[in-house]
Order: C-alpha cells, then structure tokens, then sequence
C-alpha cells in the first residue's frame, strides 16, 4: 500500500466527491465526517510519501497503469512537490474540520455537492502538483478552476459576477497554458517533464523562437492562474465575495500551487540558464514582482472590508514568491519555496481568523475587529501571530522567508526588489496596526466613558467573551501554532527539503 | 559552585523565569495578590540567576548556549560575557524594584487591566535579558522586536486618544525603523560574510575584509539610526510621545528596558560587528560622536523649556543616553569605559527620578514643575531621592553619574577631540539649569496662589517610597564603590 | 513565387488558428455583453484545439487506425498514419470546453436573475448601488 | 520541396476562411440567437477542418458536442436572456482599440515566429517522431486495440482520460450545485419561455422513429471504439443527446419520466465511479493504478486482451458518465434549474 500513496493521495478525495454527491440523504455530519476522513488519508499519503522521498533523498516515481514514461503518465514527488503536497493536505485539513459551521451557514442547501466539489478541488491541486507531464497539468488545472468557480459562486449574490470574471481570466490563463504546450509539443513531440527537459537542453531548440513563445505562453497563463500584477484584477473580488469556508480553501491554495507550477515549469522543464540566457523579458518580471509587492500592500490598506483587504495582500505575497524564484539565486530560490509553505499557512491563518470574525460578528469590515481581543481572545491573539508573520516579526516563518529573499535580492544586487520588500513589509505592519489597534483597545469612547466612571479595580466592564465554536477554534489555533512551528523549524525545512530541490546552475 | 552544566543552562532559565510567569499571571489574574506573587518570584528567580552568570564570567568564564539551529547557517543562540552581564545585572536588579513600585502605583491610582499591564512587563523584561545574552545580531534582533511589541500595549495603557496617538509613535519608529534599517543592514551584513555572531573582543569585529568603506558606513548609520530606541536624533520623537504612560513604564522604557536596549545593541553593534579597528580606520566613531553630542546638546537644551516634569525628564534621557554612545564612539579605553558604566549609573538615576515623578503624581496628581513649589516640604523622602538622583545626572560626585563623567572627559582628552570636551562641559551646565530648579523650587519655592498650607498631601504610600529610596541609595552606591561594576567594565575593555 | 506559395502551404493552418485565437481573445475582453464574452471563449479555444490538431496531420498518412494486411497482420508503417497523441488531448480539451461552457452559461442564467441584465457595464452600476 | 496534392489546400483554405467569417459574424451579431447559431457553424466547420487532418475521433466528438450540446445549451440559456445586445458606450472605445492593437501586435508577432514551426503535415516533424510511432507500432501489440487513439486515450494516459471524465462531472455538479440553489430571490427573470403543450405531430413521429436508432448506434459507437472512431465520450454524447432530442420534441417534463434526476445523478458519479473502481481495482490487485494487467488472473486472459477488456470497462463508465452529464447540463440549463419546463 506505501508503494501506491501517491496515487492514493489523489485518488481517495475523487472517490470521496463521487460518494459525497450520493449521500444527500444520509444528512450533513455523514458528508462532514466523509470529507474529514478522505482529506485525512490524503495527508497520511502525502507524509508517507514526504518521509520516504525525505530518507531516500530521491524523488518518487508512480506510473499510472504501469506505462512507461514518456509514453504513460508518470507522478513525480521530489522535495518540492512533496511539501507542497503536504501543505495543500494539511491546509485542506484544517479547512475541512473548520467548515462544520460555516459551511453549513453558507450553504442552507447541498452541503455534500458542496463538499464534494471541495474534494474535487483538492484532488485536483493535488494532481497538479503531483504529476510529471505537462498535459495531466493541464487536465488537473481545469479540475481545480472549474471545481473553484462552484464553490466560489456559492457566495452572496455578487459573487456571480465576480465569478464569472474569474472563468474568463482562469480560461485564459489555462488555455494559453494549453496553447503554451502546444507550441513546446510541436517542437519537442513529448509531454513528459522529465523527457522535454532533455530534449530542451538541445541547440537547436536553445535558439527555437517557437519554444520561446511557447515558454512565454505558459508562464503568462500561469501568472494570469496566480494573479501576478498586473494580471490581478479578477483575484481580490472573486475570493473578497465567496463563503468563508471556499476562502479558507482557495485562498491560500490556489495561488500557491499555481506558484509551484511555474517553479516546475521555469527549473524543471526548462532550465535557469535557459531562461535567463534566451529569453529577453526574464530580467524585468523582477520589476513586477516588486510593483506587485508594493502595490499590492497599498491597496491593501486602502481596503475597508476585511476579506477584501486579506485579498490584496495575498496579491502582494505573489509578487514575493515571483520576485524569489526570479532571482536566479540559490537564496531567492530557498525564499520563494519557503514562502510558498509560509505563506499557504499564513493566508490560511488570516482567512480563518477573519472568518470566525465575521461569523461571529456578521459584518466583515474593519469595523468588527472593536474590541476582539475582549470578546475573542484567542482568536484575536492568533490573528495577531499571523499579523506578525506577514509583517516579517521573528520567530514567525514569515520573517524567515523575508530573510531568505532580502537575501536573495541582496545578492543578486536587485535593489528595487529589495526595497519592494521592505516597504512592503512596513505597509503591512501599518495595515495589521490599524486592524489590531482597533482590536487591541475597542471603542474609543468606551475607554473615556470607563475612565470617568472610575470603577474599582475587579468591577471593570465585563464582556462577554464569545469565541467561535470549538471546530473552528481548534484549526485556527493549529494554524497559529504552526506559524511558529514552521519558524522555528525553517533549518530542518531548509536542509531536508528545499535544499534538494534547487535547481542546478543556480 | 554549580557545574559549568549548570551555567550552560542558566541564561535559558533567566530568560524562561519571566516567560514562564507570563501564563501564571494570567491565570491568576483574579487574585492580584496570587498574580503580584509570581512577578516577584519570577524576577527574583531572574536576578539570581543573573548573579550565579555574573561570579562564573567574572570567573572568566564565556557561556554559550545554541538554543535552536533555526537556520542552517545561523541559530538562536545565547552568548554571556561581560558586556552582556552589565546590562542584565541592571535590568534583573530593576525589575525587581520596578515591580515594587508599580504595585503600588496600580493599587494607589486603581488602574484598569493590570494583568495585562503585569503579562507585557513580564514579556518586556524577558526580552530585555534576550538581547543582553544574544549571541548574534538575529537573536538580538528577535529580541529587539519582542520588546517593542511586548511594550506596545503598555505604552497604549491609557487607552485614551493621546495614548493610542504616543503608542502608534512609538511603534512607527521602533517597527521602522527596525524592518526599514537593521533588518536589510543585517542582510547585507549576513550576505558579506556569512556570519551574524558577534566578535570574541572589540577590536575585530566581524567585517570581512575587502568590503567596500562606503558600504559600510552605510551599514554603520543604518544600525546607529535603525535600533531606533538608543533615541539618537532624529529617531528620538517616540519618546516623549511615549510619555503618556504609566510611570512606573516611563521608568521601565526610559530608565532600564526600552531605551537602554537601544542604546545597548547600538554598542554591542560598534564594539563587536564593526570593532574598533574599523571603526578608526574608517572616522565612524569620530562621525557617530559628533552626531550624538549634537543630540546631547540639542535635547538639554529643549529639556529646560519643558514644564511638564516626565517630559522633562525624557529629553534628559535622550540627551543621557547619547552620552553612553558618545563613549563607546570615542574608542579610547576611558571612553569606552565611561560609556558602559554609565549604563548603570543612569540606570539607577533615571528610575529613581521616573519614579519620583510617579510618587508625586499619586500623591498630589501634580504634572508640571511649576505646580510642585513646597511640595519636597511635605514629601521629603521623594524630592531627597529626586535631589540625589539630579547630581547624578549632572554629574557631581559623590553620586555615581560622576564617575561617568570622569572617564569621558578622560577619554575625550585621550582622543584629543577638544570640541567634544566642550560638548560634555555644556551639557553639565545645561543638566544643572534644568535639574537644579526643580529640587530647589520643592524645598524652597513658594507655595502657588491660591492654595492653602494643608491640603492633606503627604508621602506616596510606603510600597512605592521604599523602592524610590532603594534606587536613590543605589545609584549613591554606584558613585561610592564604582569597583563592583568597573571589573565588568574592564573585562570588556581593559 | 514558388516558395512564398510553399510557404503560404505549410502554414495556413497556424495561421489561421491565431488568427482565430486572437477574435476570440479580442472579442472575450472587449465585448460588453457577456454571453458575447462566452462566445469569444469558445472560438479562442476552438482555435488552440485547431493549433494543436495541425500537428498530428502528416502529409499522406490516414486515420490513426491500424489496417491489416490479408493474413490478420496489423500494417504497423507509422509514417502512413496520423499522430494519434495530439487527437487524444484535443479529445480531453474539448469535453473540458464544453465543461466551462456549461458553467459560464449557468453562471450568466444567475447573474441574469441577480442583476436583470448580461451587460458588463450595467452589472456594474448594478452592483454599486 | 513536393507538392502532395491529396492535401486539398484550396478546400482547407477555403473552410479556414468561413471559419474566421463565423467566428467574426458570432461576435459582431446584435443578435444573441443568431450568434449562437454562428457558433455552431463555426463548430462544424471545424469538424470538417478536422476530419480533414484525419482526425476523425477529435472531429466526431466535436461533432456531438461542439456543434451539437454546446448550440443545444446555448439556446437554452438564450431563454433566459435578453436576446439582443446593447450597443457598446463610446467611452470605452478607447480601450477597446488599444487592445486591438495590442492584440494585433502579439499575433503578428507569433504570425511572424510561424516561420520557425514545422512544416503543416511535414512527416519528419519532431512531434511525428518522437512519441506517436511508439503508439503506432507497440499499441496493438499491447493493447490489441487497432484504433491507436483508443488505446492511447484509455490506456497509456487513461489517467487523464479519468480526470476529464472527472472534468464533466464536475462541471455538471457546478451547474447544478448553482442553478438548483434555490435561496436567492428570482428576480427580473425573463420569462421569455414559451408554454410547451402541444408539440407538433410530425416532431413526435420523426422522434420516435430516430431515437432508439440514435440510442443503439450510441450503444454500437461505444463498443466498437476499438476498431473504429468513437468511443465512451462520442457514444455517451450521442446517447445523451436522444434524451435531449426527447425532451426538445415533447416536452421536459416527458423526458424526465424516462430519465430521472435521481438516475442522472446516479449515473454522473457511477460512470466515474466504474472508471476509478477499475483503477483501484488493478491497484489491489499488485498493479499501479489503472494497470489494467492486473485484470489477467480474474478474467483468465492474458495481459493484453486484459488491457483491451480493460478499456473497454473504462470506456463504458465514460459514457454513462458523459451520457448523464450531457442530459443533466441540458435539464439545469434548458430549465434554468427549476426543472420544469425547459427548450
């Protein structure tokens, strides 16, 4: 059975959706159990098959129906793709165990086609990462959009259109993908990563402008999949508008796996020397990275809603995790790969805690945060954990990754990435301020009002804490806890995982 | 006494005895007197351990401790010598002080959420000894960022419109300068030479060789301006901003946790990352020192045209604390040495003075100076405390500030930098024309219009007036047997 | 002449395919009207499937299905028959066309139903009040 | 260079125009019904382009589904919408030509780089040498599946034929997960949707006398995908397509009693369920996933004929699958969710 957990991992939740769409009937804990149970066993997968590539320090190779590469479909896990797999499982996890409440709030009907599509979205993110051909990419792309736009829709009424804008741009972004592919089949007549990467490293493909095109292509789809400024604009009002549960899910997924995907893409098929040698754009994408980052981190603050707020700054971190792999150094490198992991759990984080917010409260903007350190307090405290780590505090991972990308951009001697980064780390920290602030001390006038009335100490106003409900409480703390974790583990994530994976020559 | 195992452990249980109170203040936050507990037994489990540290390094003896390889090339990592001693044996001492008095400031004044206010100072404290045993910059920087958050909310006590307004200040220029300066300065530095942990002696620091001058001046400002609570202008407008506090906060922040963190890695950063033979080869020392003696006379000089007494008191210490870099600036062994000790002296003056300043608000809610004629009549334990606190700072002797004194105008005098002897000589009139005042219109001045004799004010309740005394007699101490500290001193710099 | 006619000859179909690719791009961002965006969807990918087909065609060569000789023997020349790969994916893309279209026209139905019209400028206005 | 005249340069020219006609007319037209129609069109022109290259499975499921389902869909939803579009406002224009001229800058360019691509048709193209032949020459011998696209669809990448498989169920669950939902207040619906009672005659005769040939050829299409084009996708949409064709010709309501919506789920998930089941199957039985080898033993063939058993099995839950999701597309669409009145 261990030999198979790679095909298992992606398998069991495409089961689970099947049997979740027939289970209507048998009532909604039946679903809940069955989604929490088939995402379990994809993590239990995923770390069987992260500890073997971990002790072999090799790759693991699946053939799907026993073909033979290039000609069947093989499942390649290397260090890179296996932690991104335990990531999106682990992510998926904790959503799942968190949506007993919310989902059901956002859902008053078809909660099990509802989680059934979220099964097929984490098969499908799964695949992605997993595979080692480039078309199997593609078909599992599809999977995860088109399960995307249903869960997405389920949102409040503005949420079609915000969704329907989201199926043009991923349509796009897939089919210039697909197009992408094309051009590199026609110029190569193989689909297999591993096989392409050998046949790319030839001369006379080195000097093809059709392969040129056809990298340029993918990469664009891939942006325009992750949202890279200034191919964004679809991303802030699809996720701001979705249910909280489809946010928790997709927000820190989605964008990350489509991040991985352009690291394959960029170090395993092609080659660094490739793309920094032939290809005339490579040095600028860092220039948009850095608006991205900037940019993003603004318009975040200038946010009223919250959602929409945590929305922009996941528009920011993409141009993090651009501007890392772009560096073309081992260090950017190490940053992009640790960000993807930092990141996926610090969204996660955030879109959780502003959940249980908002769930409790019923409003979601900047507005509910009054006094949440009073009436939520662990929720509070572990949105200020996730605060610290998107501004970069240690011990978090989010200052780790920021370690590794100055880093990066130092030695790469890309200044204005650097200072990108800077600043955007400031910005957010006013950003997060404000928010926490406001947590921190509530209404303005509550303070004065208490301070007149002089109350001896003990009989100071009371409040009501009002936590959100164990289910969701208990994610989130994870999540907050993991922040650290990851932290204080980065050398242990560093040696055992992305440094293995680096590319050669850089 | 104990087996070097021992004191392999003892930085990590200093630090975990304010970290470990954290859970049990909060638990305990129905029983004030429960919670009160186990800040002093944190802080006396603190302090002892610092002493035990403090015989085994005077011993000789450098403790190093890996707490986590966090990264592959780089670690949490606890280094005890003699520089980092001085500063702990301050901090532990104080708080143990500090929490004497801000009990008795919290009942006196009926204070709202005090656990909260006891869990940030437990937190502050615990950082405040991280950094003095960090054994490299990130350590120090981790710290560093733990205690400004950590001290966020109890800047922000109040809760009041000018609270939240100081307590965004302090944040803003504490976070920028922070993220904006030292953390890219680190990087770069990181990037270098692959190397964060600081330098065995003063001398050599940890530069590599061969790196471009301009890159390291630039390096050497970056740090100066970006530990922005050492309040070297322009980086000092938090601290006044900061006033709104609490007292007893403004005593911590200004007299023994915030800013002489600051103001230590500033000199942990010149002493041991740059060392002195960059530092001369390079004229940073000389640059850095007429930066701050430019903020030594300016803050003096607007100190005396404030009437509110804490504000008054914390340009003082803007102007006091660049006295400290000026030391270590300057490069000659008195310096260097006159800037270390006066960590202590000032120390142990400025809590004293912070302190008195919160005796008089409890038991007068009196603010400003010129509302304080007569009062040392009716208080005279607090305004003897504040006298002799005030002939430390100027810098008279018997108390300890002149021992500070005495080795940097020795120092300056080695260095041969005539107009910095100037600088010091100023500066000591202008700390008589605005401390002297404020003594002699207590014990002499005229009582305002409008009031009668007997209001009813008498000394601030005993809990406070014991640790006034206590630090009072401390930093008259200092002054007396300089030689307890100075070994210290001297084994950082002979 | 010869060789700008040889050259026309082998391209044709490329060219047509972007061509096609780019009416569809075009007219799924700058039409207003929704329905005419999913439209444009169709074409634009249509017109990648019409790339990716170009390249199993070979010159002479039949239908990817093995013929056999009189004595049961599969004629095995693979130059005489089309390359079956590129009509596998295109065969995988079209059901994933026709998937998206099935979403997009549900999403319109409902976005018809929430706002009253499929004008993009009209949704907008719609959705700021 | 030679001139293979069998190519018929002239009639693909020719169809490659209409098709950029089309294409221009579906996007131009005022009318919404009308561009449907242009789409369908432009569809079956493809199918022709296509049949053309020899691709005759690419171009018979074009054939169902492009030109057939996805015109059937699209009128649908025309019911539900406004049938004439508005006249684009002026203001934007500008925007409109600056990304034509973008547009236009980015397909001359990949027009110009045509120039580096292989020839159309060239034999010696990389694509043409490098995998395909392998197909070609091994895929009978290990499948015994003389239509190579049917082997290499559902056996050496059968595991992207799954998830496609997966693909259109869940666009089918999309749909109806959204349009079933019945918590949002109707409004401003258009109810454009004539009353369906009395159904011509001739309509009825013409139905009843096609559907059971459409359905036993659909049945004949799927099974005989070895040795000829078709298979699980092409037979499921045609026998899909005979209960839309029901429904069209009576009402929706007539097909429904036929074909349930509880049936149609059922099929949806079991078609995919049958596929995945196979694959799980061979993986307990000591193969990888989808390894139809494993299936020997249990059949008693050997490995190759288990392979072709094995894609046939796979093929037929392909078809039930697309069969149910093609009629359940129809139903949500047609009916705008409420089932019950639909084209």
């Amino acid at each position: 059975m261990m030999d198979h957990a790679p095909a298992l991992m992606i398998v069991v939740p495409v089961f689970a959706s099947l049997v979740l769409t027939l289970i209507g009937p048998l009532g909604q804990r039946a679903a809940y159990g069955l989604l929490i149970l088939s995402i379990a066993g994809s993590l239990a997968a995923a770390l069987v098959t992260l500890v073997q590539v971990v002790q072999t320090g090799q790759a693991v190779y699946y053939r799907m129906g026993d073909w033979m590469p290039p000609m069947g479909i093989e499942l390649v896990i290397d260090h890179l793709s296996a932690g991104v797999l335990v990531l999106i499982c682990a992510c998926a996890l904790l959503t799942a165990i968190y949506s007993m409440h919310t989902a059901r709030q956002d859902n008053p009907d078809r909660l099990n086609h509802y989680y059934a599509l979220f099964a097929l979205l984490v098969a499908g993110l799964l695949g992605m990462t997993a595979t080692g051909d480039v078309f199997n990419l593609y078909v599992l792309l599809e999977i995860s959009a088109l399960s995307s736009y249903g869960l997405l829709a389920r949102g409040k009424g503005k949420a079609y259109y915000a969704t329907f804008r989201y199926l043009i741009m991923g349509t796009i972004g897939a089919s210039f993908y697909l197009l992408g592919v094309g051009y590199i089949y026609i110029m190569t007549g193989s689909l297999n990563m591993a096989d392409l990467s050998e046949i790319l490293r030839r001369p006379e493909l080195e000097e093809s402008v059709s392969v040129r095109i056809g990298f340029t292509l993918i990469i664009l789809g891939v942006w325009i999949k992750m949202a890279l400024f200034p191919l964004h604009a679809w991303l802030p009002n699809a996720y701001s508008r979705a249910g909280t549960t489809t946010a928790c899910l997709i927000a820190p997924l989605m964008t990350k796996v489509s991040v991985y995907v352009m690291l394959r893409i960029m170090f395993t098929v092609f080659c660094v020397d490739y793309i920094f040698q032939q290809i005339a754009w490579s040095r600028l994408v860092i220039y948009l990275a850095s608006a991205a980052a900037v940019l993003g981190m603004i318009t975040a603050l200038s946010q009223r809603d919250l959602r929409k707020m945590l929305t922009y700054i996941i528009v920011a971190e993409i141009g993090y995790l651009t501007g890392g792999a772009w560096l073309a150094n081992t260090a950017g490198y190490t940053g992009a790969v640790y960000h993807i992991l930092a990141d996926g759990l610090m969204t996660l984080c955030l879109f959780m805690a502003v959940g249980a917010v908002i769930y409790r409260t019923g409003q979601s903007t900047a507005a509910a945060m009054q006094g949440l350190f009073q009436r939520m307090p662990v929720t509070a405290g572990v949105l200020l954990v996730a605060a610290a780590s998107v501004v970069g505090v240690p011990p978090t991972c989010g200052f780790f990754s920021k370690w590794y990308l100055l880093q990066g951009a130092v030695k790469a001697g890309e200044w204005v990435f650097a200072a990108a980064l800077i600043i955007a780390g400031l910005v957010a920290a006013i950003l997060f301020f404000r928010l926490l602030e406001r947590a921190f001390f509530g209404r303005l006038a509550d303070a004065v009002t208490e301070k007149k009335s002089k109350k001896p100490h003990g009989t100071a106003r009371k409040i009501r804490i009002q936590e959100a409900p164990l289910t969701m409480l208990l994610p989130l703390v994870f999540t907050g806890a993991a922040l650290f974790g990851l932290g204080i583990y980065t050398n242990e994530v560093v040696q055992y995982l992305i440094r293995w994976s680096v590319p050669a020559g850089i | 006494m104990f087996s070097a195992a021992f004191y392999q452990t003892a930085p990590v249980m200093a630090l975990c005895a304010s970290l470990g109170a954290v859970p049990l203040i909060a638990l305990s936050r129905r029983h004030p007197n429960l919670r009160e507990f186990w800040t002093f037994a944190a802080a006396g489990l603190k302090f002892s351990m610092v002493l035990l540290l403090a015989g085994w390094v005077l011993a000789g003896n450098v403790v190093e401790v890996t707490l986590i390889q966090v990264l592959p090339e780089l670690a949490i990592r606890f280094k005890v010598d003699a520089f980092g001693i001085v500063f702990a044996l301050v901090s532990s001492f104080l708080w143990i002080v500090a929490a004497a008095y801000t009990i008795g400031y919290m009942r006196g004044l009926s204070e709202h959420a005090q656990t909260r206010f006891f869990i940030c100072f437990a937190l502050a404290l615990c950082a405040a000894i991280g950094v003095a045993f960090s054994g490299n910059l990130l350590t120090l920087y981790l710290f560093y960022e733990m205690l400004s958050l950590s001290t966020y909310p109890l800047v922000a006590h109040h809760q009041d419109k000018e609270g939240r307004g100081g307590a965004r200040k302090y944040l803003t220029f504490l976070l920028g300068g922070s993220v904006g300066l030292v953390l890219p300065a680190m990087i770069i530095l990181f990037t270098l030479g692959g190397n964060l942990a600081f330098a065995d002696n003063i001398h050599t620091g940890i530069i590599p060789a061969g790196t471009g001058d301009t890159l390291v001046t630039c390096l050497f400002f970056a740090f100066l301006f970006g530990f922005a609570k050492n309040g070297v202008m322009p980086m000092h407008a938090w601290l006044p901003g900061a006033m709104v506090a609490p007292t007893p906060v403004s005593a911590l922040l200004h007299a023994v946790a915030v800013v002489k963190v600051g103001v230590f890695c500033t000199t942990r950063v010149m002493l041991y990352v740059f060392g002195i033979n960059v530092m001369e080869a390079l004229n940073l020392g000389i640059m850095a020192a007429y930066i701050v003696s430019f903020t030594i006379v300016t803050a003096s000089i607007i100190a005396m045209t404030r009437d509110n007494l804490k504000s008054r008191l914390a340009y003082s210490t803007i102007s006091q604390l660049s006295y400290i870099i000026l030391g270590v600036a300057l490069l000659t062994p008195a310096a260097v040495q006159g800037g270390i000790i006066h960590i202590v002296n000032h120390a142990f003056a400025k809590i004293t003075l912070f302190f008195c300043a919160g005796a008089i608000y409890v038991a007068t809610r009196r603010k400003k100076i010129s509302e304080m004629g007569g009062l040392g009549r009716v208080m005279p334990f607090t305004f003897g405390a504040f006298a002799l606190a005030s002939l430390s700072m100027i810098g008279a002797p018997p108390v300890g500030g002149f021992i500070t004194k005495w080795y940097l105008l020795k120092g300056a005098l080695d260095a041969g930098q005539a107009a910095i002897i100037l600088v010091l000589v100023a500066s000591t009139m202008l700390n008589i024309v605005y401390f002297a005042p404020v003594t002699f219109q207590a014990f002499f001045g005229r009582v305002p219009d409008g009031e009668t004799r007997d209001t009813g004010i008498r000394e601030a309740p005993l809990i406070m007036v014991v640790p006034i005394m206590a630090a009072a007699v401390l930093s008259l101490l200092t002054g007396i047997f300089p030689g307890v500290m100075m070994q210290f001193v001297r084994m950082v710099i002979p | 002449m010869d060789d700008l006619f040889f050259f026309i000859i082998a391209k044709y179909n490329y060219w047509a395919a972007i061509v096609l690719l780019f009416i569809g791009l075009f007219g799924m961002i700058v039409r207003n009207n929704l329905m005419k965006k999913i439209i444009g969807m169709v074409i634009f990918q249509t017109a990648i499937l019409l790339f990716i087909v170009s390249i199993g065609a070979k010159r002479g060569a039949t239908v990817p299905i093995l013929k056999f000789s009189p004595d049961k023997q599969p004629m095995l020349d693979a130059a005489t028959y089309a390359n079956p790969l590129p009509h596998v994916l295109i065969l995988t893309a079209i059901v994933v066309g026709v998937a998206v279209l099935g979403v997009a026209l549900a999403l319109l139905q409902k976005i018809q139903r929430v706002h009253g019209t499929i004008e993009e400028d009209e949704i907008l206005e719609d959705m700021r009040k | 260079m030679t001139w293979d005249a069998s190519l018929l340069w002239q009639f693909d020219i020719l169809i490659l125009l209409m098709m950029v006609i089309c294409a221009v007319t579906a996007l131009a037209l005022e009318g919404l019904l009308s561009s449907a129609i242009a789409t369908g069109v432009y569809s079956f022109l493809i199918c022709l382009m296509w049949t053309h290259m020899m691709a005759v499975d690419v171009a018979f499921t074009e054939a169902a589904v492009g030109a057939a389902i996805s015109t059937v869909i699209f009128l649908g939803t025309a019911q539900y919408i406004s049938r004439w579009i508005k006249k684009d406002r002026p203001k934007e224009q500008g925007i409109k030509q600056l990304t034509l001229v973008i547009a236009m800058i980015c397909a001359g360019m990949m027009l110009a780089a045509t120039r580096d691509l292989p020839d159309w048709a060239d034999t010696a193209s990389p694509a043409s040498t490098h995998l395909s032949p392998g197909y070609i020459e091994q895929g009978y011998f290990e499948t015994a599946t003389p239509n190579v696209v049917t082997a290499v669809l559902a056996d050496y990448r059968s595991y992207d034929t799954m998830f496609e498989v997966v693909v259109v169920f869940a666009a089918a669950l999309v749909v109806m997960v959204l349009l079933r939902h019945t918590s949002h207040k109707h409004r401003k619906v258009l109810h454009l949707r004539p009353k369906r009672e009395g159904r011509d005659t001739v309509l009825r005769g013409a139905a009843q006398s096609i559907i059971p040939v459409m359905q036993i050829f659909a049945l004949y299409v799927l099974f005989h995908g070895h040795y000829s084009p078709g298979g699980g996708f092409q037979g499921g949409v045609i026998f899909g397509a005979s209960f839309i064709l029901l429904a069209l010709c009576y009402n929706l309501k007539f097909s429904m009693n036929r074909f349930k919506e509880h049936a149609v789920l059922w099929c949806c998930a079991g078609g995919v369920l049958l596929y995945a089941g196979i694959g799980a199957a061979c993986l307990s039985l000591g193969m990888n996933f989808l390894g139809y080898g494993a299936l020997a033993d249990g059949l008693g063939v050997s490995v190759v004929m288990a392979r072709s058993h094995g894609i046939l099995a796979v093929e037929i839950g392909v078809g039930i699958t697309v069969m149910a999701v093609m009629v359940s597309l129809y139903y949500d669409l047609a009916s705008g969710g409420d089932l019950e009145d639909g084209l």
